[in-house]
């Protein structure tokens, strides 16, 4: 099962539209970091409103997925949090996802543009190439 | 004037990773179908996640068994899940927020615990038995 | 009235137990703030009965050799292995927040625990007028 | 076949059925009709009656020995006494009220044994404490009934007072309010937390405001009830403005060593109300007004 990974200009889309077994989560970080370094991503955003069960295995390959990101110098929006997913990962453990969040990949596309645009790279690099 | 209840049980082999996928959507389906919300439903998947996860990742081979013990007065769903790996060399630290021996978050058995409403956990080398259990008084 | 039994052996024990404690101490004559101080010292002593034991009493009563009011709880629980460790902040065997019992210790004037393993604790927790 | 020294009670349930039936009804409807207008329906009592009156004949004919005969044995008997009770409970009659029924049969059955076998005492004896047996039990029964299905009434008022206490208000475009009223603890945190978050996605809600003026004391399990709420939220890509902690919330909050760190907190729902609507790029504007 591979997961498709979108490119938008420097910013990837990816949406998981099926439940993930661990091998398939592991596959798709590695897939996502590897695009990331390959078109300097400055943003990503992934939308997880399929996802009907995380728990902490699943937590911690968004987690470091994000982590990996922010080393690669990409910013970092999760998008579509299914309400009772949210309740079961907050009741399991505080601090079980640590990545900004917001409701669907447009608002999710929107956030990472603002805060693209706040960066020195992207306006001096973009502005000079 | 006592009605049995209709007791009804599945049961699934968990051997390895494509079963967590497979047995927590079983636990999904009873729940639906016992009359359970979607936010238990949630939370019953996710249990049965965490521990299927722990039979494929330190158990070797066990299985996950999905038990519908509801009667007139209360919704309740069982979840026995057993494995014949080497054991829990001591509970009380896996059982603590945090602790990990196999690159998880160590959410797993305490995170567990705290969504179910029942929770006993026993094991000796060769044989790992943890019951959960969600109840819910019907309205 | 000097002395207010409440058995505690599930939530809405508990919020007994504080409208108890509120009262008392209202008519006892202590300010707001101090009313609202023991009304959450009850609150936290009462949960801890049927979180760490299976029930236990709850009272109330009002002092008189020294004006002021005093919350016991009893229960015969697993009792405190380690209490200067259950005194400090963020230790907590339950789940919690980790900070119920060193709470109670600063809303509070005084308090003393006498716990057996395997036999029960009792709280004391006195407030001055 | 062992004789059975109940024989007379059998033999009045079969012969002044009618006339026992229309006594007890009488007097059963003289008092509930005054007590309860409009809430007595004559003939379905008057059938539920009937029957009743057959199945008692019934165990009392099928009664043999010396030990007086069991109820338990006939759930038909109960089931009637069950049903009449509980429909009673859930009409708000008084528990006295709902007994007086058994016990106005006891006394109309008591009266006409009396008249029927005043010339052999020995067996009077013996049909009288049969019957005085078999109706205590009854009563018992239709007590038990009663107060169960009263219970019930009581858990299900509680439910909805439950569900009514928190409603989630949609102040403006992506504008939420939770409004927290009374003692919150782990259902009817679970239950509001649901709702918020049902409705935070539904309204793709960039703000909730938190009330919690109305929570009476905070301590650590209510924090970490309404702590989970904001979490969770968060998750879901709101960001929440708590408002109305007192300034003893506040005092015993920090005492507690509660911090609601990444949460914005302010006094009044106004002072929030103001801060969420920045949150959204809004303002409130002063028109010059109407009223001068």
């Amino acid at each position: 099962m591979k997961i498709p990974i979108l490119r938008l200009g420097r910013i990837l889309l990816s949406s998981i539209q099926v439940d993930l077994t661990d091998a398939d989560a592991m596959q798709f970080q590695d897939d996502l970091v590897n695009k990331i370094a390959e078109i300097e991503a400055l943003g990503i955003v992934i939308d997880i409103t399929s996802l009907e069960v995380v728990d902490s295995f699943m937590a911690r390959v968004i987690n470091d997925t994000a982590g990996m990101a922010r080393l690669l110098g990409a910013e970092v929006v999760i998008c579509g949090v299914q309400p009772y997913v949210a309740m079961t990962l907050v009741e399991m453990g505080r601090d079980l996802i640590g990545v900004d969040c917001t409701f669907n990949l447009d608002q999710g596309l929107e956030i990472i543009k603002a805060r693209i645009e706040m960066r020195g790279d992207a306006r001096m690099i973009e502005g000079e190439g | 004037m006592t009605t049995q209840p209709t007791n009804s049980s599945e049961r699934v082999p968990i051997l390895d990773a494509s079963d967590i996928v497979r047995a927590r959507g079983v636990a999904r389906q009873v729940a639906g179908r016992i009359g359970f919300g979607l936010a238990d439903q949630t939370r019953l998947a996710t249990a049965v996640s965490e521990l299927a996860r722990n039979v494929v990742q330190y158990g070797e081979d066990g299985f996950c068994e999905i038990v519908d013990a509801s009667d007139h007065n209360e919704m309740r769903l069982g979840i026995l899940v057993e494995d014949h790996g080497s054991g829990i060399d001591n509970i009380d630290k896996a059982m603590k927020d945090g602790y990990t021996t196999g690159g998880g978050l160590g959410a797993g058995l305490p995170g567990t615990r705290r969504l179910m409403d029942e929770f006993v956990i026993e094991s000796e080398p060769g044989l790992t038995r943890i019951s959960i259990a969600l109840v819910r008084k019907r309205s | 009235m000097n002395k207010i039994s409440v058995y505690v052996a599930g939530e809405p024990n508990v919020a007994e137990a504080v409208r108890t404690a509120k009262l008392m101490a209202s008519e006892l004559g202590f300010a707001r703030i101090q009313a609202y101080y023991i009304a959450t010292a009850a609150s936290e002593l009462a949960a801890n009965l049927f979180i760490h034991a299976d029930g236990g009493m709850f009272e109330v009563s009002a002092l008189t050799d020294r004006p002021g009011l005093e919350l016991v709880v009893t229960d015969h629980g697993p009792g405190i292995a380690d209490i200067e460790k259950a005194l400090q902040d963020g230790y907590s065997t339950a789940g919690g927040l980790g900070c119920g019992l060193p709470g109670v210790q600063r809303l509070m004037d005084e308090m003393d625990i006498n716990s057996q393993p395997g036999q029960g604790t009792v709280v004391r927790a006195r407030k001055w007028l | 076949m062992t004789t059975n020294s109940l024989a007379p009670i059998v033999t009045l349930l079969q012969q002044h059925r009618a006339a026992i039936s229309s006594e007890w009804m009488t007097e059963v409807l003289r008092v509930w009709m005054r007590l309860y207008p409009g809430l007595v329906n004559e003939d379905e009592l008057r059938r539920q009656a009937d029957a009743l009156l057959k199945e008692l004949g019934k165990l009392f004919s099928e009664h043999s020995g010396e030990a007086p005969p069991d109820i338990t044995g006939n759930s038909e008997l109960g089931e009637i006494a069950r049903e009449l009770s509980s429909e009673r409970a859930k009409k708000g009659f008084k528990p006295a009220d709902t007994a007086q029924y058994v016990i106005t049969l006891k006394n109309v059955l008591t009266q006409h044994l009396v008249r029927t076998l005043n010339e052999s005492p020995t067996s009077l004896t013996l049909c009288l404490r049969a019957v005085d047996d078999v109706l205590d039990r009854l009563s018992l029964l239709t007590f038990d009934a009663f107060v169960e299905t009263r219970e019930r009434v009581i858990a299900q008022q509680s439910l909805s007072l439950v569900e009514l206490s928190t409603p989630v208000i949609l102040l403006w475009n992506n504008v939420l309010l939770l409004p927290l009223i009374g003692v919150i603890d782990t259902v009817r945190a679970r239950q509001l937390t649901e709702r918020l978050l049902e409705s935070i996605t539904k309204h793709e809600a960039s703000v909730t405001l938190i009330d919690v003026t109305g929570v009476p004391v905070f301590d650590t399990s209510v924090a970490r009830h309404i702590m989970k709420a904001i979490d969770a939220a968060q998750l879901l890509g709101s960001r929440i403005v708590m408002t109305g902690i007192s300034p003893e919330g506040a005092q015993t909050l920090t005492k507690l060593g509660i911090s609601f760190a990444n949460v914005i907190s302010r006094a009044t729902l106004r002072a929030g109300l103001a801060e969420a609507l920045q949150l959204v790029g809004r303002r409130i504007e002063f028109t010059g007004g109407v009223h001068k």
